[in-house]
């Protein structure tokens, strides 16, 4: 955290954190929050329709992938696990699994 | 440095008319205050409107208890308040009114014939106004009563506080006051 | 709204960006995603105290890629009403979309006054009411769009109490009660829909209203992978009619396509569990039912 | 150019030549006439500037800072209650480093309801963040709002300014004003707004994140330092202005007649007029008596009044505010100054009076000072009390 704040506070010309508690826009992605979770979905690509809803559904917006291709993906680093996207997958060609590490 | 006090009801322009008689002042080269009674105005309600004179800056800001002039718009308010509370020596008591001076003096305690002077100034206004307001015409016997202020400056910021035509009238009728109390021509 | 190909850098340019501190299953990061992707990056949004903005914006971080103030907890609308009276005066306000946000506490309760105000004055502002149904940021107390028998821990159930004693109040009809130009009622478990409404209100002039239902999974105590669904089940059962207002005037209605019995609602939710308990719940289900019920045939969901 | 203005009048002419482009306010007695002459202005076209007619203070203070975090000129103006409710907003006008400008028809506060004058109103905003200059008369309060711009606009600045002006005692009352009459020469003053941070789609930032307890310390230090440091700005203003406009009336504080004073009155506001009067007369009879005015009471010119106050006898502290539970503002802030400076010479005597519109006549002033000059220790002592008012039974 405050390794963080150094970053913007020295590096980052444009904050003068003098002038008020002001972020730059954005600057969220340096939180990843993989570390909410403890079920992770895999993407089995398997009977995928291509329907996009993970990609809608997704309070992250960490599903990415393509509608022609179908294949689909997440960004590990942010994905907290939710589940949402398994649960509604209307093909369930998505398993939520234990992070076991 | 003089002082004046203005009593009025609520809806008789008390306080345009001590802000006029201020800016008057200021014509003539002088300096100069005007204040409301502070509160909320409710019309009919018995209120007061302050001005200050002087050949210097006036810095004093206190309401005013011992006024060199007393101006009372309505003459009914002498029965309600003590209008001539203060009144220095030397000073005058203005009264609008066409009731006998014998008349009114036994409302007053402590003060003399010579510190009152009566003057009609409703039935100027309305002679010339044609309503009931009798701020401006009051203004125009001040003038004339106490010599404390140029007519011409009376006038001209009555004519430059109302539009063109109420403007007009209004000094129309502080001009006709002013003649009446300096003996003029208009027959009243 | 989305293109045939979303790569991993494309979702780390998005105008609500992750890194938020949400909670896992958050249905109203779902949707200020969403309205963000419809509104694009020619917006200026301002955000009551509450929820979103605690977890959008933690210094030095945010996740907002546009211009975003927060104030106060009540004054989402005033401060959105003079960004839009400054964009107006300096001749910048063409394209831009200003919008208002607040939870259902800053927009029923606290925020009441000065939303009624915008509406009045019918600024051109986008007013977005992410209801979840109590004051969720604090520990899930009671708000006045908290719905009938709802547990929170304002409003607990007890041995003589079935939780909140009041009904929801009808939010989106005082607002429509301001003739703003647009009203709309959608809901997280509907994202074309709510998308939909979201474009539409780019196009209208003036004072827009729009309420989002969004499940909170502490607060309404369900597992996380839940929140569409109960969403969905909020809509089907009648219980969160959506629709749209031009001025007092409904428009349209989202119809329901499969009518669910509100019990299959509240049980997939810890907050409404102690009306499973005994007979006397069961008759306060039966009310509910009941609220549901109106709804359908006062706004025609049928 | 002189003119006989109403103190709205002459306020709301200075914001006219001050130019903001957005104005909102909440009607208020006695703040009214100000915003009703700014309305005038606005409906007549000769102030170009959107008014927003809110529902209330705390939205006409929301609609300001909103309007100034796009950073455009802001004004807003209100009093007693109406300040009070805007005071939660002020604290973030503060803490967001916004730079608006309000005015406060200083007035009483509740219970009991008083719509009369005394400053208990904005001293209760004294810790908020925000600059608080406080006029003594109609001119000082046109020039002022011009200045408290200049102030709150400067980049090293970036906060709200109050600009106090008694209710009634300065709103309300007619004098001369000397006025500007040139807007060239006041944009020239006063350049355009131009922060470095504000909500723009181009070069978008967050405002008002939440600051975690690793943050927060550091950032009211930061707001503490910045006002702390904005008196040299306040000066730098006000001779700005001199040098312009030939008119001075003071900076952070301004001595009368305290060259050879044993014995002095610190005041602030409109009675310092009325003191004047009083200290010129006993001048006449001998008496080696000054004023030391304070013109901005945030920043605390603690360094400057001790200075001026180190080498006096008596320190009479006149103000009209109390802080209940404690006693006087000024008069305790005063004792602090030069105790903190190992001041110990001077006899501070701190009264209240005037409280809710009571009038103060140049008597009271004179028996104030005869009694003061006999008494050690005074803090906040309440002057003037009608002994019989305080037991009657009604």
């Amino acid at each position: 955290m405050l390794r963080r704040l150094l970053t913007i506070m020295l590096k980052e010309e444009k904050l003068d954190f003098k002038l008020g508690i002001i972020a730059r826009p954005g600057a969220a992605l340096a939180n990843k929050t993989g570390s909410f979770r403890s079920e992770i979905p895999v993407f089995k690509l398997d009977k995928c329709t291509g329907c996009d809803l993970c990609i809608y559904y997704c309070p992250e917006g960490v599903v990415f992938g393509d509608k022609k291709t179908k294949k689909y993906s997440f960004d590990e680093d942010y994905c907290k696990g939710c589940g949402i996207c398994a649960e509604e997958c209307p093909a369930k060609d998505i398993d939520m699994v234990l992070v076991e590490k | 440095m003089k002082e004046v006090r203005i009593h009025g009801r609520g809806g008789q322009g008390s306080v345009t008319m001590a802000s006029i008689l201020a800016i008057s002042f200021f014509d003539d080269g002088k300096y100069c205050q005007a204040f409301p009674s502070f509160g909320s105005e409710r019309t009919g309600a018995p209120v007061q409107a302050f001005a200050r004179v002087s050949d210097t800056p006036i810095r004093t800001r206190h309401q005013i208890y011992n006024p060199d002039y007393i101006i009372v718009q309505d003459v009914t308010l002498i029965n309600s308040v003590s209008v001539a509370k203060g009144l220095k020596d030397s000073g005058k008591l203005i009264i609008n009114t066409e009731v006998d001076l014998k008349e009114i003096i036994k409302n007053f305690d402590n003060i003399n014939e010579s510190n009152i002077v009566l003057f009609p100034a409703l039935k100027i206004a309305m002679k010339i106004l044609g309503k009931p307001i009798v701020n401006t015409t009051l203004l125009g016997a001040f003038s004339a009563i106490t010599g404390e202020v140029a007519i011409g400056s009376v006038k001209k910021e009555i004519e430059a506080r109302f539009n063109s035509k109420l403007g007009k009238i209004n000094a129309d009728a502080a001009q006709a006051a002013y003649d009446y109390v300096k003996g003029g021509k208009i027959g009243f | 709204m989305l293109t045939n190909m979303l790569t991993k850098e494309d979702t780390h340019k998005q105008l609500f960006t992750m890194g938020h501190t949400g909670c896992s299953g958050c249905a109203q990061s779902m949707a200020v995603k969403l309205i963000m992707e419809v509104l694009g990056k020619n917006t200026i949004a301002t955000s009551a105290t509450g929820c979103l903005e605690v977890f959008s914006a933690k210094f030095p971080e945010s996740s907002w890629n546009i211009p975003w103030i927060h104030s106060l907890f009540e004054n989402s609308a005033a401060v959105a009403s003079g960004i839009e009276a400054a964009l107006q005066i300096t001749g910048k306000k063409e394209g831009i979309t200003v919008l208002s946000q607040a939870g259902d506490g800053g927009t029923a309760d606290i925020g009441l006054q000065a939303l009624s105000g915008m509406f009045e004055r019918n600024h051109d502002v986008l007013y977005v009411c992410y209801d979840n149904g109590a004051y969720m940021n604090t520990g899930y107390q009671r708000s006045g769009l908290t719905p009938y028998d709802a547990f929170t821990s304002t409003s607990p159930s007890g041995k003589i109490s079935y939780g909140n004693n009041r009904p929801k109040k009808y939010m989106p009809e005082i607002a429509m009660a301001h003739r703003i130009p647009y009203t709309a009622v959608a809901s997280a478990g509907y994202p074309m829909d709510l998308q939909k409404k979201v474009k539409k209100t780019m196009s209208i002039k003036g004072s827009k209203y729009l309420q989002v239902d969004v499940p909170c999974t502490p607060g309404w105590k369900y597992e996380p992978r839940y929140s569409v669904k109960i969403a969905q089940l909020g809509v089907q059962s009648g219980l969160y009619p959506l629709f749209e207002a031009e001025y007092d005037k409904i428009i349209s209605v989202k119809k329901i396509s499969k009518k669910v019995p509100v019990e299959e609602y509240l049980k997939l939710q810890g907050r409404f569990k102690h009306l499973f308990k005994d007979e006397a719940g069961k008759a306060e289900i039966e009310k509910i039912q009941k609220i549901a019920d109106e709804n359908i045939e006062r706004y025609g969901l049928l | 150019m002189k003119k006989v203005l109403e103190g709205s009048m002459a306020i709301s002419d200075s914001i006219r030549m001050a130019e903001p482009k957005v104005i909102s306010a909440y009607p208020i007695t006695p703040q009214t006439h100000i915003v009703e002459h700014l309305s005038q202005m606005v409906a007549d076209g000769d102030l170009k500037a959107e008014y927003i007619m809110v529902e209330s203070e705390h939205s006409a203070a929301s609609v300001v800072l909103g309007a100034s975090a796009c950073g455009v000129r802001t004004y807003t103006a209100t009093a007693a209650q109406g300040l009070l409710y805007m005071e939660e907003v002020i604290y973030n006008i503060a803490g967001m480093r916004l730079p608006v400008v309000i005015t406060v028809a200083n007035r009483a506060v509740s219970a009991p309801i008083s719509i009369w004058n005394d400053m208990q109103d904005s001293m209760a905003l004294r810790d908020s963040g925000a600059i608080q200059l406080v006029a003594e008369n109609n001119q000082e309060a046109y020039d002022m709002h011009i200045q408290a711009y200049k102030i709150a606009e400067n980049p090293d600045v970036m906060l709200p300014v109050i600009v106090c002006v008694d209710g009634f005692v300065l709103t309300h009352t007619f004098e001369v004003v000397d006025t500007i009459d040139h807007i060239e020469k006041v944009r020239e003053y006063l350049p355009p707004l131009n922060m470095q941070y504000k909500l723009d789609v181009n070069d978008p930032f967050s405002f008002g994140t939440i600051a975690e307890p690793s943050v927060y310390l550091e950032a009211r230090y930061n707001l503490s330092t910045a006002i702390n440091n904005s008196k040299s700005i306040i000066i730098n203003a006000a001779n700005e202005y001199k040098e312009m406009f030939g008119k001075y009336e003071g900076a952070l504080i301004d001595p009368y007649k305290m060259d050879d004073a044993d014995t002095v009155i610190v005041a602030m506001g409109s009675v310092l007029g009325t003191i004047k009067d009083v200290v010129d007369e006993l001048r006449e009879s001998g008496k080696k008596i000054g004023i030391l005015k304070v013109r901005s009471f945030r920043p605390f010119p603690a360094d400057e009044i001790v200075n001026a106050l180190k080498n006096i006898k008596n320190a009479i502290i006149i103000e009209k505010a109390v802080s209940l539970g404690k006693g006087g503002i000024l008069s305790c802030e005063i004792r602090d100054a030069l105790y903190q400076r190992k001041v110990y010479s001077v006899n501070v005597n701190g009264y209240i009076l005037g409280l809710g519109g009571r009038d103060i006549t140049p008597k009271n002033i004179y028996d104030l000072i005869m009694k003061a000059e006999k008494e050690e220790n005074i803090d906040g002592e309440f002057f003037g009390l009608n002994n019989e008012m305080l037991n009657k039974v009604f």
